[in-house]
């Protein structure tokens, strides 16, 4: 792993260079609709770089077989990659060990394995979860089926108008019988990032350990789990432009042993007999079947990538793009931005008067300028902000001003089209 | 300016999503069913009365998306009102192959020029559910929706 | 996706030229302390031919988005590539709907998704699942799991000291408790192929549905899960020349409905409310999350390559290559084979007299050769044929009698050094 | 011939794989413990007596497993039979480096040298647990295994 901000050759600690930065994602030279692509949709999925890709490729033709149980060649290579990959999102994290680090197929296994292992085995009707209203419903389902299926009750904490998270709120909700804080690092609709530490502060002095969903969070801040002092931080791996099918868990050790297993089968055992069973300590315990290797690779090839950057040059650069966004769309009387907290990261959601967010996608669409539209994975904050959907813009280390100004041709085109 | 965003979005679209025909709730409805579009959360309501001959004698819609379905649910109870159920098959089969830029030979010669208007959306396969919704609701409703 | 048998451009129904398939494999031409690598480990894991890891570089570089949720051109393509690999998977298992296939992370997660979604919820004390001694461990120990977590008892039903199924035991062993028949269709260990459609004939007879392990089963057999009319089908990419982080489900649809969700996020919802939440159909349903995109297109490609060959000249080449194999090791008369079922599958394990199995392969791997040692994930069986671990050497479409020779030339080297 | 195999499995590793010494179970021990690696189902058990001084009165070990991780539980139990606990950590620190092909300055000459069969395992990465699994065992009926 490159080491952030220690690279002596001087390709780090420059300022952000986001021309060259471009250069490194092939998708971005494609056209859509004859159009060069505008790709404001990367909260949904963040490009992948070549050097991810070529890793992957690479890996693949020259050093690949299954992991772990093989005395031969490659299988030592392979297994070798793949722990050095685990090391690689330990250090991302700042975790202190890496068998902190369980690999999952992405952010929304992480959180099931949350629930499934260490919160059902001993969740008791009337035990309460702590989450917020901007949750992802990836935060939010497999707290659900605790509700349906043990009993359990979910709390809610308000955002305040701006979307900011209302910590007071959360502080109230946390009482003896809350069993999990359960709360977004950044919210994927507002952009709002949330305090973590403060939150895990309070919630440690009531004794109740905090989940975060880091699917945005890892993306676009520099993470210190270990500082955070945070009980679980979950990842994804598409989102910080790495693979699909891969992300991770980061899980406190101190919770590790006494966490159920959660899949079943090769590598998560200790020894398997026709009447009883023992389970491997973690990582391996919660790593069943063959892992996606390749992908592990891969999301630590994207890891590298992005530390090979000044990581707060690439924050400010997404700052710069994301003030510059919302000034502009300010000049529009006819788009409502919908979160404006301080200190949010650059997603742009808002709403246009009588426009259905699809019928807009479809006219941006047709300019190159990729948005979502809809409810984004996150309902209750539709029904919170009174809207069924809304129009999203999410900038990544590759966007521009240019960027933002083809997305406001755009919107004056839909304006004369659907205004 | 491109032509296809201008051909799906034609006047007659956008006043049909602004004004929609045959929006409400029947008191009475002999069949109903409610449509949804978990991907973008657009809804239709349908309600309708199915007489003695299995004629559509009334039929209403509610609902809230995009234009296009809201278009496309209002010109399909236009449409709908007074057809035998056996023409209200040939209708819908008819515009499903019309938006999906398919051989649309099923429709009369009226239905297919009152159609026109949607057949730009074979440019937007995207959007095609969006178009569809409604008519899926009504079936729905006639197949397990008798009140 | 290429309909096999039906290729009138003379590309197919022609004898397998395996020469040229090899040349497909990048992998294949590289060395091993510089012995050319002689990989007869594709039971664990095959390697991937060029056209797969060139079908996901290009995908991901040029067509990639998230799947579902957009209105944009990429989103829609990203979609249409996903919902395609879904229908070659449909196609290459015979199945007769595309919403019966469920993408999984792989095949171990196949096999806990009929455990965790199907049944878990109705699994009561006393209640039996009847497997067989061979399984591997992957459809053991979620069956475990039921046992620890819900008191049901497993029926094992052994098999013959040649390594098939004992078919008289596994129809005595399904009674009026069972729920659930769980059975490879293809021993890792042994190779044998288990008579899938009569088991599921004598299952069904009883009522009882039958889940077939077909992680191996699938590489080697050409499948039709309406004609053998089982229940459930798991199958594994990584196995199938395909990429890791993906498998698939075969789900009949009369059981999708009543299935309870695995994993909650986003995708498999219909609606979610604070103090409310309903569900998506399946395959949705079962799918949440981002999923494993580029992976599934590779999976798909990977089908596309299989079924670019004849696949019944492809069985027949691998049967000739275990044929000689078999021959060739019964001129040792210190090597003890395991697994001599009638049919069986290219996989060829054995014993050595006098040989560790780890040390056996360590020389092997010296001479380039790569063989797994160990348990193979099926302690079970090591128990039932009285050892600890074995060495496998399993074959692949790949795979020469010159890789054999390689092999013997291997045994002969390791009966000097440790004999 | 590959030199490093030769190396690797030389008459004196066999040796000890096929007469192991010290083989068996202590009936009253001090101490004990149960290795395993779940990899590839090696298993080493490890029962000893520790005097009043802290020094290995005796030790002895049984196991199955590979010619690697029986020969080193041999030698490991030849060799530690008599020292102190603390000779005993330096010998095991030494014996760690030496497989791994780092420093062992910190084994005494004699000991390098009797060990010596086992520095081969150096260039045999993926082995290096098998050989390590024994002196592991030990350490851990050291410190949680007291009988
Ligand atoms: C805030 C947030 N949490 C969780 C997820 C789930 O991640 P994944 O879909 O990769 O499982 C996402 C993205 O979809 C997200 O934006
Ligand atoms: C027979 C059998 N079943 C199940 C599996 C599990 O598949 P995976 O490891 O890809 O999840 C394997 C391979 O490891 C296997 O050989």
């Amino acid at each position: 792993m490159t080491a952030p901000f220690t690279n002596i050759t001087g390709k780090i600690n420059r300022a952000f260079d986001v021309a060259a930065a471009r250069a490194d994602f092939p998708i971005l030279s494609r056209t859509v609709h004859g159009k060069p692509l505008v790709y404001l949709d990367s909260g949904a999925s963040a490009q992948k770089p070549r050097i991810v890709l070529d890793r992957m490729n690479e890996f693949a033709r020259t050093d690949y077989a299954n992991v772990h149980r093989g005395v031969h060649y490659l299988s030592g290579a392979a297994t070798d990659a793949y722990e050095a990959a685990r090391r690689t999102v330990q250090k991302f994290l700042g975790a202190a060990r890496e068998d902190e680090i369980i690999f999952t197929k992405g952010g929304t296994e992480a959180i099931n394995l949350v629930s499934y292992s260490f919160l059902a085995p001993k969740i008791q009707l009337g035990d309460e979860i702590v989450l917020s209203v901007m949750e992802h419903h990836s935060n939010i389902v497999p707290w659900h089926f605790l509700r349906e299926r043990n009993g359990a009750v979910l709390r809610w904490v308000d955002v305040r108008d701006d979307g900011s998270l209302d910590i007071e709120a959360l502080d109230a909700a946390i009482n003896s019988k809350t069993k999990l804080v359960a709360i977004t690092h950044m919210s994927n609709v507002l952009g709002t990032v949330t305090p973590l530490k403060d939150i895990v502060a309070r919630a440690h002095a009531k004794g109740v350990p905090v989940l975060a969903d880091g699917a945005q969070g890892a993306v676009h801040e520099i993470i210190d789990v270990v500082d955070l002092d945070v009980d679980f931080y979950a990842i994804t791996g598409h989102k910080i432009y790495g693979p699909t099918g891969i992300g991770a868990l980061y899980a406190k050790r101190a919770y590790l042993k006494a966490m159920r297993p959660f899949n079943g089968g090769g590598e998560m055992i200790r020894e398997v007999a026709q009447d009883r069973i023992t389970y491997a300590d973690a990582p391996a315990r919660f790593e069943a079947g063959t892992p996606a290797i390749i992908e592990a690779v891969g999301l630590a090839a994207a890891m590298d990538y992005l530390n090979g950057f000044d990581r707060n040059a690439v924050m400010a650069h997404e700052h710069d793009i994301y003030d510059y966004a919302r000034a502009r769309v300010a000049e529009l009387n006819w788009l409502k931005v919908i979160g404006d907290a301080p200190g949010k990261g650059a997603i742009l959601s808002f709403e246009a008067e009588g426009m259905h967010a699809h019928d807009l996608a479809t006219i941006l669409d047709r300019e190159g300028v990729a948005v979502r539209a809809g409810h984004h994975c996150a309902q209750p904050l539709m029904e919170r902000f009174g809207v069924t959907s809304t129009s999203r813009a999410s900038f990544a280390l590759y966007n521009t001003r240019a960027d933002v100004d083809a997305l406001m041709a755009g919107l004056h085109k839909a304006w004369e089209i659907l205004g | 300016m491109d032509e296809s965003l201008r051909e799906l979005y034609q006047e007659m679209i956008l006043d049909h999503s602004r004004h929609p025909r045959h929006f409400g709730t029947l008191e009475h409805p002999t069949h109903k069913a409610e449509g949804y579009n978990p991907l973008c959360g657009d809804k239709v309501h349908v309600t309708l009365v199915l007489d003695a001959d299995s004629r559509v004698a009334d039929i209403n819609f509610t609902g809230k998306g995009c234009a296009i379905s809201q278009a496309s649910a209002s010109m399909m109870a236009e449409m709908l009102a007074g057809r035998s159920l056996e023409e209200a098959q040939k209708l819908m089969d008819g515009f499903i192959h019309l938006v999906k830029g398919e051989d649309a030979t099923d429709l009369s010669p009226d239905d297919r020029e009152h159609l026109d208007v949607m057949a730009g959306l074979s440019e937007f396969p995207m959007r095609i559910k969006c178009a569809t919704l409604a008519w899926h609701t009504f079936s729905n409703a006639i197949e397990e929706g008798a009140a």
